[in-house]
């Protein structure tokens, strides 16, 4: 998969399409490798403290980490990080960021933070808050990363144009059902034709939402990306 | 001149283009359009060409110009091989880590003037085998036989050993070569009738071969180079790494048995346990073993060594720690490492105030934006990607930074004298970093492309600026471009449902 | 068997073409690694233009990838034809030229180069280097059973041994024409 | 009858309300010559608000403004508004109060008064001062059929006859609150 900005680095599936395996790999090689893995994580648990205490063994074991395509931030949670507490934090922030790079060409930049956290943080034990404090966190670089609520429900937008007040009405029609439509919003919001379909294409141009024109209605319904997390 | 030139080698290039290999020289693997760099710096005119792996060598075959600019490293000066994976923008590389040359020469000289060689001819299939050093007494069996690759156990060979004394009366400056006898230039390596290696080689001349041409880019403030890099623009050169690591654990293989580590009780503080023979970790892939005994090496026998390795590993950490690399190796079957070897170890805790540490950061945040995102036309990186980029590529193991610190190192270039490097905001909302004039470099390219092609789009400037020129503009910047084009009103736009055309403003002045 | 596919499959836009042009383009990227996915979990090396994959004994239908029940959406021909050209392009997929499967596609979910070391590395561990083998041995016979590359159609096992000729590890043997055998150096 | 537009009429951005206010302006004033121009070549005096102009005997479609065929481009409502909008301040435009043509708009291609006085130098030239005249006979009686204003439409004639008034050049004669005449001095 070809992609732009800093979306070109990204998490390795199980299948890494892109590397050729030389080896002829079959189940049981494969099987024997994973559970090393989890004893090593259970290992590196326990030596949590040594590891920490001597700078190069910390530079190997995470280098063997990366190498092995072990998460860092699923071994340590919070109290237990390899170097101080706010490298947890600043992982979660590039972790954010990476995703939002990735996912930027499918939702326009706007990402659902509930899904965020189910999808990718919630297996690492990893709270709404902690995500919320990483973004904060990451003002200072005027990257354009903003948090906004809709109905109650957070969003994370990652492109530095605002949405107008119709997109965010639009937004929340979406949110109930998954999708928005002309017939919705003059039900909802009593809108003229003209109106939500002016607002609608803007905001397909500016990449916010899908068009999907096989719907059993027969008219064509908008439906919001921003819940889709990872594409592999 | 650095030393690090001494490694580049001159290369006889037929009419087709083809190098011209040596007497036994096998070609494995070739790679296409591959540039080089000497240490951090591209080599000017080396940017694009054919690479053939070879038994000996790693042979750079220019595209424009393969008579000239055509170069190679010989496979024994290489320590060690790294690869980094595509990254953004950034080609993979591999990056070759050569041999100091005073190693080179230390066993030579401490054997003093004479050379042992033994031969000994292999009980299956017959043929005389010689190696250039004394056989280690107590070992259980002998060396791989050159041509059916099995190591007999000793006694089996016992009386057919002999071992030969010659010393080196004869003044270094010949250099005969063992198999044809011809005498060779003490400058040449390989025998230029046989092609076999010349003891000579050992002794790596300290001189650069007039024959190579070396321009850099240009010399940017870093030390002394031993490393080179082959940066892969086309395919990401996974396969050529695997084959070129594979080919030097032969060479080292070969080698290590004789002379270093010789029943040696710890490597670099941690116990070698008799029980861990590296050679046990070794995936049984080896591409280029030869003769029968590769018949033997089969899954069964890969699994209970991993066992081994395994249960040894998570015994006690420094076990852990003295096979992290074995492990990797275990591991590299299915998955490339991504980690690539921070040269410098930044690490947090090294500092005692906060402000030399930020320095520090600053300067290997400068290396790092130059060295791998610079393109032809500078570059502007918004802080938010550099924040994520950087700590992925370059911090790993040694612990993070905040965004706080991030931006805090940014504003020490102008301090250091990086000031070719400066923080600029665009439209007032987006924070980027950018060499000197990369705005208005970009500017003027845009503008251009719009007046060559009305109606263009994000995605078609982005190929063509990419693509077609060696950069590594990322399409948030561009969009950013873009709208200060049109907020400036040099640029108008045609905004359609499948997103916006942009348009010379040739009519309406402003 | 249960077969993963990604979240945005059961995305009932994913069926429709998008107007956005990068989001288009996103979207044949999308239907691209789910093709490559699919076929990798089954592993079939070539599939029908329609996206139909049947089991090769029971005959019976696994998966119509264009096609997703579940949320009654599905991809137009045209927007097939525009998924296949996009794989074509980016060399992820080749149409077959034989007469009889025009409409086969092979799909490289491992790159040809891949698949060439595989069959070298398998040939120098079996022993099988420097001699004359039939393809049929390669992919059909009973002995590498276990081996990744069994049961490949023989029009794939030829792309890959063209690699291995590019590479000039191997030779092929035609008689009249018919490829029958190659020699692996 | 081929209509002459402008070169920019075929700017694809010209569809566009650009966010830039400098060019915005000149956008809309780009706009309003255009509507003007092509009003005059077709000597329409009222059009309707959607920009679409009928032939009046075959009824068939001349123009519409806001729709450029060639380029598949057109204006968006809100920025039809607009342009109607800027010409209204701008008095190069009315809109036509009666209830049924409210949505028709009278295009001042030339000013109010140019009018005012073409029509008072028609009445001194065919000595019609000082007499009561019905607004029929100004626009569509046949002996000025070669007169600029004939084909007038009776609601813009009105105009004209207000600013008459205006400049005291002219009374007008109510009949139950409806016009019926008027007399020009």
């Amino acid at each position: 998969m070809k992609k732009f900005g800093v979306a070109a680095f990204g998490e390795s599936g199980q299948y890494d399409l892109a590397s050729n395996k030389l080896g002829s790999q079959n189940n049981e090689l494969n099987e024997q490798l994973s559970i090393f893995q989890v004893k090593l994580v259970e290992f590196a648990r326990q030596h949590n403290k040594e590891l920490r205490d001597v700078p190069r063994f910390r530079a190997k074991f995470m280098r063997m980490c990366s190498a092995i395509g072990i998460d860092p931030l699923s071994i340590f949670d919070k109290n237990s990080h390899l170097f101080h507490i706010d490298d947890f934090y600043y992982q979660i922030c590039v972790k954010i960021i990476e995703i939002c790079r990735n996912t930027k060409d499918v939702n326009g930049g706007v990402i659902s933070l509930e899904e965020l956290h189910v999808n990718y943080f919630k297996n690492m034990n990893i709270e709404m808050e902690d995500i919320e404090k990483a973004i904060i966190m990451l003002g200072p670089l005027d990257g354009g990363f903003e948090l906004f609520t809709i109905r109650q429900k957070k969003f994370l937008r990652s492109v530095p144009n605002e949405l107008t007040d119709d997109q965010t009405k639009i937004l929340e029609i979406c949110s109930i059902m998954g999708y928005a439509s002309i017939t919705l919003l003059r039900a909802n919001l009593n809108w003229k034709r003209v109106r939500s379909q002016s607002v609608l294409d803007g905001m397909v141009a500016s990449g916010l939402i899908w068009v999907d024109s096989q719907s059993l209605e027969g008219e064509v319904l908008y439906w919001d990306p921003s819940w889709i997390i990872n594409l592999s | 001149m650095s030393a690090g030139f001494i490694y580049w080698h001159p290369v006889e290039i037929a009419g087709s283009g083809q190098p011209i290999l040596r007497e036994n020289e096998r070609d494995i693997y070739v790679e296409q359009s591959v540039g080089l760099y000497h240490g951090k710096t591209k080599i000017l005119n080396k940017q694009k060409g054919r690479l053939y792996l070879t038994s000996q060598r790693i042979i750079y075959v220019d595209e424009l110009a393969p008579k000239k600019e055509s170069v190679c490293i010989e496979n024994d000066d290489i320590m060690n091989v790294e690869y980094s994976s595509k990254f953004l923008k950034r080609s993979a590389k591999i990056i070759l880590f050569f041999k100091e040359l005073s190693q080179n020469e230390a066993p030579i000289e401490e054997k003093g003037k004479q050379v042992h060689t033994t031969q000994w001819n292999c009980p299956i299939c017959g043929v005389e085998n010689r190696i250039y050093s004394t056989l280690d007494s107590n070992g259980l069996n002998m060396p791989p036989c050159g041509s059916c690759g099995v190591e007999v156990d000793r006694d089996m060979v016992q009386n057919s050993i002999k071992t030969v004394v010659e010393d080196l009366e004869e003044t270094p400056k010949e250099n005969i070569c063992p198999v044809c006898t011809f005498i060779n230039h003490p400058q040449i390596r390989n025998c230029e009738i046989c092609g076999a290696r010349l003891k000579q080689s050992r002794r790596t001349s300290k001189v650069k071969d007039s024959r190579v041409r070396i321009l850099l880019e240009e010399k940017t403030p870093s030390g002394e180079e031993s490393f080179a890099q082959l940066s892969f623009r086309k395919t990401d050169g996974a396969l050529f790494y695997e084959t070129l690591v594979k080919q030097l654990q032969e060479i080292s293989r070969k080698e290590s048995k004789h002379l270093f580590n010789q029943n040696v009780l710890s490597v670099n503080g941690v116990p070698t346990d008799p029980v861990i023979d590296p050679d046990l970790v070794l995936s049984n892939n080896d591409i280029n073993l030869i003769g029968i005994t590769a018949l033997e090496k089969n899954k069964e026998q890969q699994l209970l060594k991993n066992n081994i390795v395994m249960s040894n590993a998570l015994s006690d950490l420094n076990k852990l720690m003295a096979l992290a690399e074995d492990i990797e190796k275990m591991y590299q079957g299915n998955r490339k490492s991504k980690s690539n070897e921070s040269i410098l170890l930044v690490d947090r805790e090294k500092y005692l105030n906060k402000n030399v540490f930020l320095e520090e950061i600053a300067r290997e945040l400068y290396g790092f934006v130059d060295s791998e995102l610079r393109g032809d036309s500078g570059i502007i990186v918004t802080l938010v990607d550099l924040f994520a980029l950087y700590n992925k590529s370059v911090r790993i193991g040694t612990g993070l930074i905040s965004p706080e610190e991030m931006r805090e190192a940014c504003e020490k270039f102008e301090k250091l004298g990086l000031n070719d490097l400066k923080l600029i905001k665009i439209n007032g909302r987006v924070l980027c970093l950018a060499f000197q004039d990369s705005f208005d470099h970009i500017r003027t390219k845009v503008l251009q492309l719009a007046t060559m092609r009305p109606g263009v789009d994000i995605l078609q400037i982005t190929t063509e600026l990419n693509v077609y020129e060696k950069n590594n503009w990322s399409m948030g910047v561009i969009s950013e471009v873009l709208q200060y084009c049109v907020a400036e009103g040099n640029l108008v736009m045609d905004e359609q449902i499948s997103g916006t055309n942009y348009y010379f403003n040739s009519y309406w002045k402003v | 068997m249960t077969l993963e596919t990604p979240q945005i499959y059961k995305f009932p836009p994913l069926y429709t073409p998008q107007t956005n042009k990068l989001i288009r383009k996103q979207q044949l990227q999308t239907w691209e690694s789910i093709i490559l996915q699919t076929c990798a979990q089954l592993s079939k090396w070539c599939i029908n233009k329609n996206g139909k994959i049947y089991d090769q004994s029971t005959g019976e239908l696994l998966i119509s990838i264009f096609e997703n029940p579940e949320i009654q959406r599905a991809c137009s021909l045209e927007f097939q034809q525009e998924i296949w050209a996009y794989m074509l392009q980016n060399e992820t997929a080749l149409q077959l030229k034989e007469s009889e499967d025009s409409n086969m596609i092979a799909i490289f979910w491992e790159s040809l180069d891949s698949w060439s070391s595989t069959i070298l590395e398998w040939c120098e561990t079996s022993g099988k280097l420097n001699q004359v083998i039939t393809i049929y041995e390669i992919c059909e016979s009973d002995e590498n059973t276990n081996c990744k590359f069994y049961g490949m159609p023989s029009s794939f096992c030829l792309l890959v041994l063209h690699r291995l000729v590019d590479r000039n590890r191997a030779t092929l043997l035609k008689d009249q024409g018919k490829i029958v055998g190659v020699k692996i150096v």
